[in-house]
């Protein structure tokens, strides 16, 4: 799908209407009964004011940062979590949310003509500044695929760290595809993939409903799969709220060691005091860190020549280029039959080899666009692998300020937390 | 956003960064773009009939649109009656439309009025090809933006083998196709 | 058909396609003459120089004139180009006067040029309404169609409107002209009689050139004797031997009734789309015959815009 | 859980509340699996009967529109049907509608109930009993281990992924008729020539059995009848001076034919309007050329294969190895003797070009060779060794691999690339002394030789590169002359005996046979959805393309015929044994 009709619309129009009035000046009958046509029934869409959903997501934002910083209750932030449901969800359909408008951004960059509104714009952004000041709190419970999973998350179960962490990939890789899609002008792959948008507007593609329902399913037991191993957006989210100035923290004053919340985060974003007995001396350690650094650039090479070697493949993703090998198979005969797409073609004004031009183009468009997404998934590599041997002192139960959703689970668990009557802002003392 | 003013490298960066997405947000919105809806022209209608079977809402959005100003009011239409109808009655096997959407009124000698039930209407462009092989091409698809939900990506846009679908302003919201003013005097 | 036979689409389409309207027809229209009598076939194509060709018309002395974009190009019997003449915009239809002058109908009013292209005469407009799709001539009137207001204007040679035919009148017993899209079309037999189509009732009736209905046949329906769509036939044509040639849209057919309106054969048609049939299609087709005449060889010319070229037909003689 | 013999023990509200909650989740939860089950299976069951497009219907439908008046019974039963599909629609959307909102319903019953269970039986922080010294040391380095080897599995996939599914959109310009009309050689500045492309071909008559060689004509206007008795539709005849079994080729208004004895070699340049002589080239002594003619038997003469004629440049080749090459206007611009052919009936291979390239096969009992040579000057651009003798000519064809020129031998069939020569498959398939040539349809390629087999050759097209398969064999009405015609979906054999048979490429059947009077040398010809057959004798049927033998016309000359015809814009060109006929549609066009 062409994504840059949006400037073009105008012109489009002036033209259409313009061509329309030649070919329907023919006057109609004359009725003698007196006769009158109908007026024909179009409505336009009841929108609700951009403003009204922006301010409700900077106010949902503002008090889930409140609830997870200030007050500290998991309640509230499951109570703000129900209601973007209904609200971002049940009620505004899912649609524009601030996973899929990291593509319109996105495209923006890439397309100058390509508008952005306003609201678009500010879902995008608001998140990302709440994640630099608060941490994830958009995730907590304001994002409406976030919260349809917290719903579900009833008796989570701890994901062993090196899956996680490996799963964790997957992100990086949906991210790197997004952009791709978009950088090729095949479309917006968040939206098309969406696995909960279909419950929210109570309809769907069934396997997306198969797929949508089987994420909730396991995420009765592994809490929230799409935010850990798919979300895009949550890339982004992540690199931000590690700058995050006041993060969620799971005791409210000075951390005991008592160990007790070891084992509450669903999400595998607590960070364990580093012990001190370490199996290999610092000087391996440096020496295996350099050897890795070194062989960086060569992994990333690699990545990005196989993803160029792969582009073939990834072009079929987009409708023209699968349009040209249809087109290129029946003239040499290898269908009998022609699709509706073929059809549409013929009966077009295009020559197959206008459309073999476009294809090989846009080809050409994703063996660039496949190294880089190829290089980019090379470096996603090396970054995870440098920063699992590189170890970071830690004395204390902490949150991984990435991984964190702020969730609020964890509070609970903290015999500090319950001990004191009064809660002090832990960032009181810098 | 209130800010404590301190003196920290991260909360200087942070405060840039924030002033920052601002700043785009308000060249953004500057840009002056306004909103826009997805719809099809039905110049470039195929009738492939996915308008039907796309959408993510089922039935689809997309519904048959009657302008009435181009109708010919024929008796022996191309888009209500089936290609090889031996009657032109109200009878099953003489209906075009598998779902029964459109209603045919006499108006007077020899004319007659198609409407169509959107209720009804699940979009799948049969009387669409009908109406254009045989007749004047007053019946067409579009968008109905009550229904609509609009999608970021518009589901069946995307699927569209035509590239009919594109996005417009909502001000405007459908692609109709209209006798211009001049030719609405009537004798 | 000899589809994927080799070499591509753009073969396939010209070896097997010849786009819809043209060669293959032949073969199809071989079946269905054959139970009607008469059998015709595909002598000639004849490539044209205009753009958007819309009007055809045979001369006096035989040679054929064909109006397009900007332009009417006239040409011998044998379809060689031997004059073009320029004209404005793109008239709907198009006579030659028995004087050898050309009438040039254009939306909404008549031009008439000489020889050399040059516009003698321009009658008076005939409004917003007008919708001009077919002349014919006599020496004494020329019939102007006027889909846009459903009637019939008969002018003297030197422009005046000298009468209106085929407004509905149940003294006389007209029944009114049902136009339901501009395609209307007027002809003269060669006995001189006036013959009007009613493109919504699907027949032809039969005026005196005073407005009197002296006859009128209908027909409806999908099968080859009979009009199908909402408005047809869309051009007629008389033979020499009175037969009747008419062609149709939206089921794109060339037929010949005898003069007791039964059907003599079919010269080209398309196939009738299966029942249930989805193929993509574009909307707002234009029907491919544009125009439709009968040479003093009692050839049957046909104006095919897609193809840019006049198809010329002939009755098989052994039938 | 209380054991039984605590019947009677009392619960606490918390307990009860539990026990409630566990009760409402179990019954929602068993609630939301059944409907989401009837959800499935109402898709299921309305996917499988499509109520909008049901098949049963339309067949109905379709009865109804054939019969000649509308049958009560029949109409009864399309209502009674249509009826039932649009209740089965709309009850399938309201039932999918209503099972959205119970299965929401029920799946919030479910996590509420489920949520407060889990409340007032709160799981106790467990918190490992040893410090996490050594499980956080070993978790880390496999969390390494397992990162580093997803990497290495992606990059693998990847590559594999990218090996299988290679795209397979045509480049620019590797398609011949989509490109443009003239390719211009400018390897020789001063003597660039521009040749004719494939758009340009195919509106001639350039080689043997039209454009590409494999019997299918451009117009499909041409003739159907004629008869020389009477003169009906003859445009034209115009006696042929020195006879020779090669077929007119056709280039604009020029028709070319050659003819030979064993000491004059002669090339004919005749006006397609009139059918007037408009030049004739006695062939001088070449380099090379023998002084005395090989042996050859009567029924091939010493003038066999057909010329060729391509943009401005014609060519013909004869029985002693002669070649030249004229210009439109009767100017040698070169001939070459190519060494004389050891062949036993004598060389009946006709030419065939493509670009800038003149294609000879110059299959011989010994020393065989398939050559290119560059039209322009005569040079050789390539050449490969061919080990068996054959009589057929080759063929030019774009098949789903690219473009391919084909060629039968003795044991082989041959397909090479025709600007490098470079081999691209083969199939052992023939037996015997071949002449008829291949016949090509959508993908499939068909050779038959008398006195062997006939084999169906087809390729899958998933492959990267063509893998002959033999798709199927026939072995009863074999061809010794006329080459075989694919079209469409059948192949057509015409046979020295006089047998026509069609032949279904997907099966291997026979659709129909047909006897005739005399036998078939001159190939048959696909005109539109017609077929030309013209025997020996010089009567030509045209029939009808399909499964059914459908006889269009029967027309006669009256003269013995072994050469092919050539088919062009409402006119067919026949060569006699002794004339060159024009024929036309009736009114001469």
């Amino acid at each position: 799908m062409k994504l840059k009709h949006l400037a073009a619309a105008a012109l489009l129009i002036f033209a259409w209407a313009h061509e329309t009035q030649a070919e329907f000046r023919f006057p109609m009958p004359e009725f003698e009964s007196g006769y009158k046509h109908p007026e024909m029934n179009t409505p336009l869409p009841a929108r609700i004011p951009a403003a009204v959903d922006i301010t409700v997501l900077f106010v949902a934002l503002g008090a889930t940062a409140w609830s997870v910083v200030k007050l500290r209750s998991r309640s509230m932030v499951f109570l703000i979590a129900v209601f973007s449901l209904v609200y971002f969800g049940f009620y505004r359909k899912g649609c524009v949310c601030p996973v899929g408008s990291l593509q319109n951004i996105v495209n923006a960059l890439i397309d100058r003509n390509f508008a952005v509104p306003l609201v678009v714009m500010m879902f995008f952004l608001l998140p990302l500044v709440f994640a630099l000041y608060f941490g994830r709190v958009f995730c907590a419970a304001v994002c409406p695929l976030g919260a349809i999973q917290e719903m579900c998350a009833v008796c989570p179960v701890q994901v062993p760290r090196p899956v996680e962490t490996t799963l964790g990939l997957l992100t990086y890789a949906y991210l790197g595809l997004t952009v791709l899609s978009l950088v090729t002008g095949t479309g917006f792959l968040i939206c098309r993939y969406d696995p909960f948008i279909g419950f929210f507007r109570q309809g769907a593609s069934f396997n997306m409903s198969l797929v949508g329902g089987g994420l909730l399913l396991i995420g009765v037991f592994v809490a929230r799969p799409y935010c850990r191993f798919l979300c895009p957006f949550g890339v982004l989210l992540r690199w931000v709220s590690l700058f995050s100035r006041w993060h969620a923290s799971i005791t409210p004053a000075e951390c005991i060691q008592c160990r007790l919340c070891e084992l509450s985060c669903p999400y595998g974003a607590i960070v364990v005091p580093t012990p001190s007995d370490r199996p290999v001396d610092r000087r391996t350690g440096a020496k295996r860190l350099g050897l890795l650094l070194l062989l960086a650039p060569v992994i990333i090479g690699i990545t990005a020549w196989t993803g160029m070697t792969a582009h073939e493949m990834v072009a079929r993703l987009h409708p023209t280029v699968r349009l040209a090998e249809r087109v290129a198979a029946e003239e040499r005969g290898l269908f009998a039959e022609s699709t509706i797409d073929s059809d549409a073609f013929r009966a077009g004004k295009q020559a197959p080899a206008e459309l073999y031009a476009e294809a090989n183009a846009i080809e050409h468009r994703f063996k660039h666009a496949c190294a880089w997404f190829g290089g980019f998934m090379g470096l996603v590599l090396c970054g995870k692998l440098i920063r699992l041997s590189v170890i970071r002192k830690s004395s204390d139960y902490e949150a991984d300020r990435g991984a964190c959703l702020s969730c609020a689970r964890c509070f609970a668990y903290c015999p500090v937390e319950a001990g004191e009557a009064p809660v002090e802002d832990p960032h009181a003392r810098s | 956003m209130s800010d404590k003013p301190t003196i920290g490298r991260r909360d200087f960066m942070r405060v840039a960064a924030t002033v920052a997405a601002g700043g785009a947000a308000w060249t953004v919105a500057r840009r002056g773009d306004e909103a826009t809806v997805w719809q099809l022209d039905p110049a470039k209608c195929v009738q492939c009939g996915r308008c039907a079977t796309n959408c993510v809402l089922n039935p689809s959005a997309v519904k048959c649109v009657h302008s009435y100003p181009i109708c010919g009011y024929c008796d022996l239409c191309g888009g209500y009656l089936q290609p090889g109808a031996k009657a032109r009655n109200t009878g099953a096997e003489n209906e075009l439309c598998p779902v029964g959407a459109i209603t045919r009124t006499f108006v007077e000698e020899p004319f007659y009025q198609y409407t169509i039930d959107e209720k009804l209407c699940v979009g799948c462009g049969k009387c669409v090809k009908g109406c254009n092989v045989f007749g004047n091409g007053s019946l067409y698809l579009q968008v109905k933006h009550d229904l609509c939900v609009g999608c970021n990506e518009c589901a069946i846009a995307r699927n569209c083998p035509a590239q009919a679908y594109q996005r417009i302003s909502v001000r405007t919201a459908y692609l109709l196709k209209t006798r211009d003013s001049g030719s609405g005097k009537q004798g | 058909m000899t589809r994927d036979n080799g070499i591509g689409r753009r073969d396939f389409m010209r070896v097997a396609g010849a786009a819809a309207t043209g060669a293959t027809l032949i073969g199809h229209s071989r079946s269905q003459a054959a139970s009607a009598g008469a059998a015709f076939r595909e002598l000639q194509r004849i490539p044209l120089t205009v753009e958007n060709p819309s009007a055809l018309a045979v001369g006096s002395s035989g040679g054929m004139y064909v109006a397009g974009e900007n332009a009417v190009v006239a040409l011998d019997s044998q379809g060689k180009e031997t004059a073009r003449l320029s004209a404005k915009g793109r008239p709907g239809c198009l006579a030659v006067s028995s004087d050898g002058k050309l009438l040039l109908g254009m939306r909404s009013h008549v031009d008439v040029l000489d020889g050399t292209g040059t516009v003698v005469a321009s009658w008076k407009d005939l409004g917003e309404r007008a919708w001009l799709t077919s002349i014919a001539a006599d020496d004494e009137n020329v019939y102007v169609a006027d889909a846009g207001n459903r009637v019939v204007l008969r002018f003297g040679h030197d422009g005046n409107v000298r009468g209106r035919i085929g407004e509905r009148d149940k003294e006389r017993g007209v029944p009114g002209l049902v136009v339901p899209s501009p395609y209307f079309d007027v002809a003269i037999d060669p006995q001189g009689a006036l013959w009007v189509v009613n493109p919504g009732k699907h027949g032809l009736e039969n005026y005196r050139p005073n407005g009197e209905l002296v006859s009128s046949w209908y027909r409806s329906g999908m099968e080859a004797e009979a009009f199908c769509g909402c408005c047809n036939p869309i051009h007629i044509a008389f033979r020499s031997d009175n037969t009747l040639v008419t062609a149709e849209k939206g089921l794109s057919r060339v037929k010949v009734y005898a003069p007791d309106t039964t059907l003599l054969g079919v010269v080209a048609a398309e196939a009738a789309p299966p029942i249930g049939e989805n193929k993509a299609l574009f909307c707002n087709v234009e029907p491919p015959i544009m125009d439709l005449a009968v040479d003093q060889q009692d050839r049957i010319l046909v104006l095919n815009k897609p193809e840019k070229a006049i198809l010329v037909y002939e009755m098989k003689r052994e039938g | 859980m209380p054991g039984r013999e605590q019947r009677k023990r009392r619960f606490t509200p918390n307990e009860m509340f539990w026990m409630a909650a566990v009760g409402v989740a179990v019954v929602s939860g068993l609630f939301s699996l059944v409907v989401s089950i009837l959800l499935i299976a109402n898709y299921v069951q309305v996917q499988a009967i499509t109520p909008l497009d049901n098949p049963e219907l339309l067949k109905l439908r379709q009865q109804l529109a054939a019969a000649p008046e509308a049958d009560k019974n029949l109409v009864d039963q399309i209502r009674a049907l249509d009826l039932l599909t649009r209740k089965a629609f709309f009850t399938s959307q309201a039932h999918l509608k209503m099972g959205g909102y119970l299965l929401l319903g029920g799946v919030a019953v479910l996590l509420a109930a489920w949520r407060t269970a889990a409340r007032c039986r709160p799981r106790l922080p467990q918190p490992g009993v040893a410090p996490p010294s050594k499980s956080y040391w070993t978790s880390r380095a496999r969390a390494g281990r397992l990162v580093a080897s997803a990497g290495a599995l992606w990059v693998v996939v990847a590559l594999l992924a990218a090996f299988f599914t290679r795209l397979d959109v045509p480049g620019a310009g590797t398609l011949p008729p989509a490109g443009p009309a003239q390719v211009t050689l400018a390897q020789n500045a001063e003597n660039a020539t521009t040749y004719p492309g494939w758009e340009v071909m195919q509106r001639n008559w350039p080689s043997f059995r039209g454009p590409g060689g494999y019997g299918l004509a451009y117009y499909t206007t041409a003739p159907t009848e004629w008869d020389a008795g009477t003169g009906k539709n003859i445009k034209w005849k115009t006696e042929v001076p020195l006879q020779g079994a090669n077929s007119p080729v056709v280039w604009d208004q020029r028709l070319f034919l050659s003819g030979a004895t064993d000491s004059v070699r002669e090339v004919y340049c005749f006006d397609t309007e009139s059918g007037q002589l408009l030049w004739r080239r006695a062939l001088d002594k070449l380099a090379g050329t023998p002084d005395k003619a090989p042996k050859v038997s009567d029924e091939t003469g010493y003038a066999a294969p057909s010329m060729i004629a391509h943009g401005d440049r014609v060519c013909a080749i004869f029985a002693n190895g002669d070649l030249v090459c004229y210009d439109f206007d009767g100017n040698l611009k070169w001939g070459k003797n190519l060494g004389v052919p050891d062949n036993h009936y004598g060389h009946s291979s006709s030419l065939m070009a493509y670009q800038n390239l003149l294609f000879i096969q110059y299959d011989q009992n010994s020393n065989g060779k398939l050559l290119a040579l560059d039209l322009a000057e005569g040079h050789e651009v390539w050449s490969v060794i061919r080990q068996k003798i054959s009589w057929a000519s080759p063929i030019c064809v774009n098949t789903p691999f690219g473009l391919e020129l084909v060629v039968n031998s003795e044991k082989n069939v041959d397909a090479y690339d025709p600007l490098t020569g470079q081999p691209v498959w083969e199939l052992a398939c023939l037996d015997g002394e071949v002449a008829p040539s291949p016949a090509y349809s959508r993908g499939m390629f068909f050779v038959a030789n008398d006195n062997a087999t006939a084999t169906a050759i087809r390729f899958n097209p998933s492959e990267p590169a063509p893998k002959p398969e033999m798709a199927w064999q026939w072995d009863e009405a074999l061809p010794d002359v006329a080459s075989p015609l694919g079209a469409g979906q059948y192949f057509y054999v015409a046979t020295s005996r006089g047998q026509i048979v069609c032949l279904d490429s997907s099966t291997g059947q026979a659709a129909w046979g047909q006897d005739y009077d005399n036998g078939f040398y001159a190939s048959p010809i696909l005109v539109g959805d017609r077929i030309y057959a013209v025997d020996r004798r010089g009567t030509t049927y045209v029939f009808k393309t399909g499964p059914t033998y459908e006889l269009i016309a029967t027309s006669r000359l009256g003269e013995d015929v072994f050469a092919t015809p050539a088919f062009l814009d409402g006119r067919a060109y026949i060569r006699t044994e002794k004339n060159l006929f024009c024929i036309v549609n009736s009114n001469g066009t």
